[in-house]
């Protein structure tokens, strides 16, 4: 009958306390800053082209083989502003089929890639959600605004400076 | 079998669309009236082959697949499978990693746990409980999240160590989120434990001796519930498990009632690790020096750790490719799974799914 | 970002462009670094050692070619003494090898590999216990062995599984219909062999 | 009966509906409340403001949703089954009275009225279980047959023991018969009791072995979709609400306790709508104690259940109601019988707790410390 009793007053009690959900679409529970969201590539500012140089690196290590990619000569090293020499063609993720697993942010050599905290982007088709170049370049192009993303290698930089 | 004339017995599909039993499981019973006369397990619903699948991918791709067997103890999963290469390879994780791997593994021992205990509320008919435990799992996962990036998937334990160093203000949130689950633990402690009718439900039901239980190969806290000390982190320690102190709850009837407390007493004792490891790590690298693609020298080794549904073992062929030849999980689910004929043998309909709730089965485990 | 329907129902065709675009520029079936394949280190402890002298001694009756895996003692017997080996380490009061963790069946090409992961909680002993099958049909199936379900009840499933993936026929055992696999399945996709390319899409 | 008469019971009774069927839509939406309460959730939210909404938006989609039948299914005991779970429990509610006034019919045999009606809707609970065709809904069905039969005996008991105290039947003599002590004062034990095998009689919470969803997956409505389910629904709705009036009118006191300030009031309609809420407050109370036994409790197993119901609910009702007719008889005061009522209960909870905590520790889990099984193993 104590056992009972004391679940009674165990739920009488939680009654009162603030609930812990959210109202989903009005409320948006604090996203935290590693979320690894759906994979984008970045664009360097400062030669105003994309970081990725289409090295296929990612595509191998992809464990769901979700990507595809090609390179070309890059243009704007032939005219010298770059130092890229290869520069990424056509590039394309199927956003379907990723894992989130973020292996392809690891093995990337040039910060090309990058997990964005996107997680809505849900579509009614099989294959619905293919993204190219561009929408991938586009959308991290908002996130690089958004977040103030600075690549590893000047973030290396930036600590010596400090020390 | 003599027909018997008082017998009426009727066959009754239990799965593999049914709210109890876990994911996608069918039992076939056998029933006399309440009665259960025989049963027959059906699995393989989810099978996705991820042994097989593991042959082709490499190394630090097959983490991955190691993450999706027991999808609720995702962190436990991936370290058995690095603790298996890195045996192969002879790797000396660093310290500061192994002390961040057992921080992480408990807490998802105990996300586990509360997930097992909130659905076995559910089977049970009581529908408030799972509500406690989700509100602390979700206080986990976000933890894990801040962490790893992901909420379950993480693939964050990497061959040798870790992805990377955790958050700066990991051990901070680390110590509030443990203050928080032991009280939690305590609510649903009161909420369930002594319940008289939850008491009735699952006292004596389902009872296993501790002989039974090892001939049949049960493992976990099933097995602990039969009073077996058998714990994988004591008997056999990997990691730095030889430096904690903590307590291994055994039952001593092997009843539900025991398979349903084991676990929840086990979450206590892994708050108390938690807190000695927080005490214990020191700064350090997290990941050892190894070459970008891993490939471990030709041989095999078997590794095996305390997973919160068991000891989960991994029997690794390498034949010096950066691909494994052969991985085979010893899942621990599908040991405890066996037993479920046993145990079900002359039950009622109703403690069907009792028993099987108390055996905490994850089919993505099961099936793998 | 409507995505028209014979886009996404080529999905298959795309995914096989790919590689063979790339391959002109980045070669990714390039030859993998030179053969120098080492061994698993053996690191047998003081007990591990022990182990294995008890070990071979106990099972010298059977022919057993004892070895080495990292940190645990293989010991592996002719097929035809298997059963009266494992009943051996079952019951030899010196082993008692009570708990039957796993059977991992490895099929190496030339033989199937059967590994009875073997622990016994009384004395905290862990051992590979090994046996070797020959194929019977040509590199496919259809060994048979005989089932150790009756030395350990447990080994009920993990036969099962064995048979189902890569169909090693277990003589003696009551039960053994597909487990993981469902009932039409034809072949045993735990085999290297199996055609795993050739993957109908429904 | 004149045409007169005739349409205004028709009146009545229409009206009944309605408001029965507002009453239910609002119990759902209370329920869906206050369990999200109960388990730190807010509930509905989305359809009108607070989600008040939401419930006719579920009967909306109940009702424009296709009508399933199972092939195998009796067709004729199919369809007819949740009618015949639906109008007992809408009968019910022709005798029993918000206030003086408020009530359809206030018949002098209300009480007995009441109960015959209460029972019958076990008729079409087995109906369903068998003309669906499905063994968890014969299942559900025979066990919601021996669950319901059998503590309808504690009920009628409890009732009886009432009927014997008041020397009536009528409902709105009992209530009056309340006014200065109300029998939950008088009787805890009658109380109790009936509030148990009522819940039983309801299937609610932990007596909702018939239509467990995590054993027999609803038991015999598992089959059911679309506006037959929802009828089986609305039934389930109109019965708990017919037995929190029931316990409001035969415990708490009914439209009683505010008769000062009926008589304050003077105006005759100003009285009733006082009374009225007096009422209707304590039903929704009552109503809500069921809800939150509902969040609380697990369920018990079928054999438990009928030991519970024939080992102790009806031994006890018959002592209940052996102990009503003594009082009655030797004309004891109230405090007598009420003091012999709370040392029974009290008794009865000792006596239960000592025998689910038979063995001595209560916890069966021994902690052993991993340190000394390791340096155990080591040595």
């Amino acid at each position: 009958m104590l056992g009972n009793l004391k679940g009674m007053v165990m739920t009488f009690i939680t009654s009162l306390r603030t609930p812990v959900t959210a109202q989903y679409p009005d409320v948006r529970m604090p996203v935290e800053e590693r979320r690894m969201g759906f994979p984008m590539l970045l664009w360097d500012d400062n030669i105003v082209e994309p970081y990725c140089t289409g090295c296929m690196v990612c595509v191998r290590e992809c464990p769901t083989k979700c990507m595809s990619a090609t390179m070309t000569d890059n243009p704007k090293h032939a005219e010298g502003t770059s130092h890229r020499r290869k520069i990424i063609d056509v590039f394309e993720i199927n956003i379907g089929r990723c894992i989130l697993c973020g292996i392809c942010v690891d093995v990337c050599n040039f910060d090309a890639i990058e997990m964005s905290y996107e997680t809505e982007l849900s579509t009614r088709t099989r294959n619905g959600r293919r993204m190219d170049l561009g929408e991938l370049l586009e959308r991290g192009y908002n996130w690089q605004a958004q977040s103030g993303w600075i690549p590893a290698s000047q973030r290396v930089q930036n600590s010596e400076e400090q020390e | 079998m003599e027909p018997d004339a008082n017998l009426v017995e009727m066959m009754v599909n239990m799965g593999p669309q049914h709210p109890s039993t876990h994911g996608v499981f069918r039992m076939v019973l056998k029933v006399d009236g309440e009665r259960i006369v025989d049963v027959e397990p059906h699995i393989g619903y989810l099978h996705r082959g991820s042994e097989k699948l593991s042959e082709s991918e490499t190394y630090s791709q097959v983490v991955t697949l190691f993450d999706r067997l027991d999808y609720v103890s995702n962190l436990n999963n991936e370290l058995v499978f690095c603790m298996a290469v890195e045996k192969l390879m002879s790797i000396d994780v660093p310290e500061r990693a192994q002390y961040m791997r057992i921080i992480l593994c408990e807490l998802n021992r105990i996300a586990s746990h509360l997930l097992f205990y909130g659905t076995y509320g559910l089977d049970a008919g009581a529908i408030t409980p799972i509500m406690y435990s989700f509100r602390e799992r979700e206080r986990i996962q976000n933890l894990f999240e801040s962490v790893t990036g992901a909420r379950m998937m993480h693939n964050f334990i990497r061959i040798g160590g870790l992805k990377e160093e955790v958050p700066v203000d990991f051990t901070r949130r680390v110590k509030d989120l443990i203050g928080q689950l032991s009280t939690a633990i305590d609510e649903c402690d009161t909420l369930l434990s002594q319940n008289e009718i939850f008491l009735s439900r699952t006292k004596g039901v389902g009872v296993i001796s501790a002989q039974a239980a090892l001939e049949i190969g049960m493992t976990g806290p099933p097995l602990r519930a039969s009073g077996v000390v058998e714990d994988v982190r004591a008997t056999d320690p990997y990691q730095l498990y030889d430096r904690f102190d903590f307590g291994i709850p055994v039952g001593t009837n092997g009843d539900a009632w025991d398979r349903y407390y084991v676990p929840l007493e086990e979450m206590r004792q892994s708050i108390l690790i938690i807190e000695q490891a927080l005490e214990q790590v020191e700064a350090g690298p997290v990941v050892a020096q190894l070459r970008r693609i891993t490939r471990p020298p030709k041989g095999v080794v078997f590794a095996h750790a305390e997973n919160p549904r068991g000891d989960l073992g991994v029997y690794l062929v390498s034949d010096g490719t950066d691909k494994p030849y052969r991985v085979k999980v010893r899942p621990p689910s599908f040991c405890n799974l066996q037993a479920l004929k046993p145990l079900l043998s002359n039950a009622y309909l109703a403690d069907a799914v009792i028993i099987l709730g108390s055996l905490d089965i994850i089919l993505g485990e099961v099936d793998r | 970002m409507e995505q028209d329907s014979s886009q996404s129902s080529e999905s298959t065709n795309k995914d096989n462009e790919a590689p063979t675009q790339g391959e002109e520029i980045a070669p990714s079936a390039a030859p993998r670094r030179g053969p120098q394949v080492q061994l698993a280190p053996e690191m047998l402890d003081q007990a591990g050692e022990g182990l294995s002298v008890l070990v071979a001694g106990e099972l010298a009756m059977h022919d057993p070619v004892m070895g080495v895996a990292v940190d645990q003692v293989e010991v592996e017997v002719p097929i035809q003494n298997l059963e009266a080996a494992a009943l051996v380490l079952r019951d030899n009061m010196k082993l008692r090898f009570n708990y039957f963790r796993c059977l991992a069946t490895v099929d190496y090409q030339e033989y199937l590999e059967l590994v009875y992961l073997l622990y016994s909680t009384e004395y905290g002993y862990q051992i590979m216990f090994k046996s070797r099958v020959p194929y019977t049909e040509g590199g496919s199936s259809t060994a048979t062995v005989p089932s150790l379900r009756k030395i350990w009840p447990a080994a009920d499933w993990h036969e099962r599984e064995s048979h189902d993936l890569f169909g090693v026929f277990f003589s003696g055992h009551p039960n053994m219909e597909p487990l993981l696999l469902y009932d039409e399945f034809e072949g045993f996709p735990g085999l290297k062999s199996f055609p795993f390319n050739e993957y109908e899409d429904w | 009966m004149s045409i007169v008469e005739f349409g205004i019971l028709n009146l009545w009774v229409s009206g009944l509906l309605l408001v029965l069927s507002v009453v239910v839509l609002s119990l759902i939406y209370l329920e869906r409340k206050v369990l999200g309460r109960l388990q730190m959730r807010i509930g509905p939210m989305r359809v009108g403001p607070y989600g008040t909404l939401q419930t006719i938006a579920d009967a909306i989609k109940l009702i424009t949703k296709e009508d399933i039948q199972p092939e195998w299914a009796d067709k004729r005991v199919y369809w007819v089954a949740p009618v015949l779970v639906f109008i007992p429990s809408f009968m019910v509610w022709v005798a029993i009275p918000f206030s003086s006034r408020i009530v359809v019919q206030d018949l002098d045999l209300g009480l007995f009225y009441v109960m015959a009606f209460l029972v019958l809707s076990i008729v079409g609970l087995v109906m369903a279980g068998w003309g669906s065709a499905n063994k968890y809904a014969v299942i559900g069905g025979l066990r919601a047959a021996g669950q319901l039969v059998s503590y309808e005996i504690p009920v009628i008991m409890v009732v009886a023991g009432i009927a014997i105290l008041t020397q009536s039947l009528s409902l709105s003599y009992i209530v009056e018969q309340q006014q200065p002590v109300p029998f939950i004062v008088v009787l805890p034990l009658g109380l109790f009791l009936f509030f148990i095998a009522g819940l039983a009689e309801l299937g609610r919470t932990p007596f909702d072995i018939y239509e467990a969803e995590s054993e027999v997956v609803g038991g015999p409505f598992v089959e059911y979709s679309g506006a037959h389910w929802a009828v089986f629904f609305l039934a389930e709705y109109v019965s708990t609400f017919a037995i929190a009036a029931l316990t409001s009118l035969l415990f708490l006191g009914g439209w009683g306790w505010s008769s000062p300030i009926q008589e304050w009031v003077g105006n005759p309609i100003g009285a009733e709508a006082i009374a009225f809420g007096e009422m209707f407050i304590k039903t929704y109370l009552v109503v809500v104690v069921i809800f939150w036994v509902r969040g609380t409790f697990p369920r018990f197993r079928i054999d438990q259940l009928m030991a519970l119901g024939w080992k102790v609910m009806v031994p006890l009702s018959f002592v209940f109601v052996l102990l009503v007719a003594f009082a009655t008889f030797y004309g004891w005061p109230w405090w007598v019988l009420s003091a012999i009522n709370v040392v029974v209960l009290i008794t009865l909870g000792w006596y239960y707790h000592k025998m689910m905590h038979r063995d001595d520790a209560p916890v069966s889990v021994v902690l052993h410390s991993a340190r000394e099984v390791r340096d155990a193993r080591q040595s």
